[in-house]
């Protein structure tokens, strides 16, 4: 037991666990890439398919209108995780990936003008990255980055050559699938509301790992992936401000996001169904909304402090053990993924030696080609927890690159 | 085990000890590849007299697999004709596809690198050199 | 047993159809609108949670190299499903309506220009339609429409006209959601391609009822609805001929579908990864693997000989009642949507009569406005069959009808 | 029985003999609504005289609950005060949503559609004749 998180019980919930790989026990280090899944999950999902199954709005009968509910509910149940009043303000999709080129086309390719910026960081993950290039090409806007410091932080001392009036969204990611990096969130929205830019968070590792509260934080656009975060994959979605919704072209057009349809034309419904074209990921969403009660039962302070202690706990090992860890070492200012280089073996390598004593890491460039640049290395190796991780894996890893040293000599 | 056989120590040798590795300034033929989802990078450098691959050389930096297999190409080829040079690129392909028994008199150390197959996602860092190699052999007016 | 189906033993696959509603077994005729799942789908994916769950390609270890072979795997057996030789022609996605909407972004907006003309027919569903309309008000591009026959069928009669060489694109659905018909798609491919224009199929009613070989009908794309058939929500994709694939842009940015990514461009991965961006419907593909191989068991000519069998014996059964029924007649040309209007009683008044009998029918436009009007109804009653429906079920839908007639007296 | 309830006779009687159901040519104040989503059409016409809802008419096409909705309606405003009559209005959704318990001194044959809370998707219905006599009477010059 580590914090609050009463670990051992948590893991009899997740039935991969169970597992075993090379003959050894999974020891699963990769939940920033995507998180394991417990049994109420898995079993709410299963649940829907053998008892409510039906396409949602459409049908006037007891199963549609139970599927509608759950679906609807889902919606309210994500609302309300990341402190958003407005059940409306919540758009069903995918993940993050889809949702930040839904805010790229439906509110960015409106707004931007020829010399117009998007700011962004030297930080971000491909997917908060690459819809702002096309969306900046479509539109002769400018991307502009802000640069890391030294210690794995943001370096905001030029941010206000940065953010100006030019500026018309600033996109961030929450949280670092590589540094760990947690920005000032709260700061950053007031600076771009300040020169009338719209924020837009990356919140694929914030929302899985912290409490967020996008009115406190005053944040215009949040993109959670769902299958980070205990959720089925193909669930999460995107919060947005609700007078930027309304003002926003639709995205995709197809059944269901329409009021009237005529040859030539068409006119929508409002938002968030405005930005949900066909049928949906129904029993995903409804997957998400048991994550969510799973989450809110442990308590997400409580999910925080555990990974700050088992993220301290690695680091300082890893460090021990002769490995240079990228990021910030504060785990006040970061999450708990966290990125390495171990005695010059090149990452996969060494994920390679770990998988056959059962340790599962990333190696690469976790998609974030642009920090490695920076960083200065042509990938990284990295480990990641959540609340079934307990420092006897930490332990292993650390144990496991003993045995690549040994293999490589190095 | 599996990965004693995987990083035997042939692999281990040439990633440690490679081979060839340096620029080819006299070289006529060269290709750079990098493989951007790891960050493996090979330049390869070779030097053709009279239809034979007199010198070959690379450069570059990455996984051992992609290191190993690059110096153990350089190796492989040089002395042989484009036409051999480019059959044997062929069969180390098959080897890697799983799909060709490897034959340890043409192949060589490469043979070593069977163990790849089980990983599909190195696949890509073995066969690295050989596609840059190619390149550099089908490059401009050399088809 | 009807056919060569043997319903009987089928139904024990679909948990959801024990259930009762209102007092009264399910009678669910509504699978053109979304599908049942069996057991073995829903297992499926359970048991990937449960022994598999891994993000794709980006992990050098065991369990995320069974989860992208599995992925990988789902998408050669829904390329061989539909008669594609090449699993790379094969995108993965939410379904038909995403799929519209990539081949209107990357393709369509690509090739038109001012004065072009999209073909479409009046009967298309809006997610066949709004994507264009969308492309043709970004491009300049024009709609036109094939029209109805009488019968239900679609008139070529004016075809030569209608497909000139402004056509760059022949939108049509391979089997009507409203009406079921099943236009000449190899005869309209063919005249598409002598204009030098493509054909996109929409494959939602057509894939999970019929036999569809992309190759031998000679389709430019296909859009396929996996939750129609079978499969679990979120769950389809595009088939795509693999020249044009190249040819197009990407649609979705983000992580996995790139090669190399610098702060201001970025090179993409080859078809299918350049249009799948960001983690993947791993689960739901995998699903939709299971319901292919379902399918594929029964075989898609029994399949598609069971629905004719009930879909004729439901056109006569309705008929006899007094029910109007829209579409053609002949089961060859048709597939089992069945569209009908009963003694002047609304359409939302029916479905919720049949609904306290246990009888689930939609009730609406069904997502076809533009061919309500060509109708001439403001909606209709839609009943559709699929592998577990039988005969004795039509006979409950027409006794269900027959107490909304006493109730509403007409 | 539920399905009885919904349909009970009021309703009925209401779909199959509308009440003031007819144009109103010398009306001031008119709106059409439509529900796409079933194709349910209203045509609201009213004409105010001295602040009164001297005559309320509707024409229109669709479902029971619609209809009847809307012929139910023209009756309980007719010879109300306008402000009475948008009262009245919130008073029907609030029953619709739920949320007040209708009082059938106010409403009449109204609370009939009671029932149709249970079913989310025919609320629309219910309260399609309600918007459509809502917008005719806050129209140009009418707030
Ligand atoms: C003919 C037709 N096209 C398109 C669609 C849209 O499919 P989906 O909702 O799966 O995107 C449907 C299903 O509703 C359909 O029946
Ligand atoms: C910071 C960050 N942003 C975006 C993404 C993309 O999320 P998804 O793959 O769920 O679309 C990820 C996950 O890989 C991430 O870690």
């Amino acid at each position: 037991m580590i914090g609050e998180l009463d670990v051992a019980r948590i893991r009899k919930d997740f039935p991969i666990l169970e597992r075993r790989v090379h003959d050894r026990p999974l020891v699963y280090l990769d939940s920033s890439n995507t998180s394991q899944k417990p049994r109420q999950v898995i079993d709410r999902v299963s649940e829907f398919y053998e008892r409510h199954n039906a396409n949602l709005y459409r049908g006037v009968y007891e199963l549609s209108e139970e599927a509608t509910a759950m679906f609807e509910d889902a919606r309210a149940r994500l609302a309300q995780f990341i402190g958003a009043s407005d059940p409306g303000s919540v758009i069903f999709n995918r993940g993050t990936t889809e949702s930040t080129n839904l805010v790229a086309h439906g509110y960015a390719r409106k707004v931007l003008r020829p010399g117009d910026e998007i700011l962004l960081t030297e930080m971000e993950h491909h997917s908060n990255l690459v819809p702002w290039q096309f969306a900046a090409q479509a539109t002769g806007a400018t991307l502009r980055f802000i640069p890391l410091a030294e210690d794995g932080t943001l370096d905001l001392s030029g941010l206000e050559s940065l953010l100006t009036e030019r500026t018309k969204l600033l996109g961030v990611s929450g949280m670092s699938n590589v540094l760990g990096t947690m920005p000032p969130l709260e700061r950053l929205a007031a600076a771009a509301h300040a020169v009338g830019a719209v924020i837009v968070v990356d919140g694929a590792q914030l929302v899985p790992h912290a409490t967020v509260d996008v009115q406190a934080l005053d944040i215009d656009f949040l993109t959670i992936s769902g299958h980070k975060m205990l959720g089925p994959t193909a669930s999460g979605g995107l919060y947005g401000r609700r007078e930027l919704l309304e003002r926003m072209d639709p995205f995709l057009g197809g059944g269901e996001m329409i009021l009237e349809v005529y040859p030539d034309r068409s006119t929508f419904k409002a938002p968030p169904w405005k930005f949900e074209a066909g049928t949906m990921n129904i029993a995903e969403e409804i997957g998400l909304a048991a994550a969510i009660e799973y989450l809110e039962e442990l308590g997400m302070r409580a999910v925080r402090r555990h990974e700050q202690e088992i993220t301290a706990y690695a680091i300082a090992r890893l460090t021990e053990a002769g490995a240079t860890v990228f990021g910030p070492r504060d785990v006040e200012q970061r999450g708990g993924a966290v990125s390495f280089w171990f005695k010059d073996i090149h990452p996969h390598d060494l994920a390679q030696i770990l998988d056959q004593e059962g340790v599962c890491i990333r190696a690469g460039h976790h998609c974030a080609q642009p920090l490695m640049r920076v960083l200065g290395v042509p990938a990284t190796a990295r480990a990641s927890f959540y609340i079934y991780n307990s420092n006897d894996e930490v332990d292993a890893l650390v144990g496991a690159l003993e045995r690549a040293e040994a293999i490589f000599g190095a | 085990m599996a990965l004693e056989e995987l990083y035997k120590e042939v692999i281990l040798d040439h990633y440690k000890n490679p081979r060839n590795k340096r620029d080819l300034p006299g070289g006529e033929l060269s290709c750079a590849l990098n493989n951007p989802l790891c960050g493996d990078q090979i330049t390869i450098h070779a030097h053709l007299d009279d239809g034979r691959m007199a010198e070959v050389t690379f450069e570059g930096s990455g996984c051992s697999i992609s290191q190993a297999s690059a110096s153990m190409m350089t190796e492989a080829v040089t002395g042989r004709s484009l036409e051999e040079a480019k059959r044997l690129a062929g069969e180390f392909r098959g080897m890697m596809e799983g799909a060709v028994e490897p034959d340890e008199a043409s192949l060589g150390d490469l043979v070593a690198l069977k163990g790849v197959v089980k990983y599909p996602v190195r696949i890509k860092c073995a066969v690295l050199a050989w596609d840059a190699f190619q390149e550099a052999v089908s490059g401009p007016g050399q088809t």
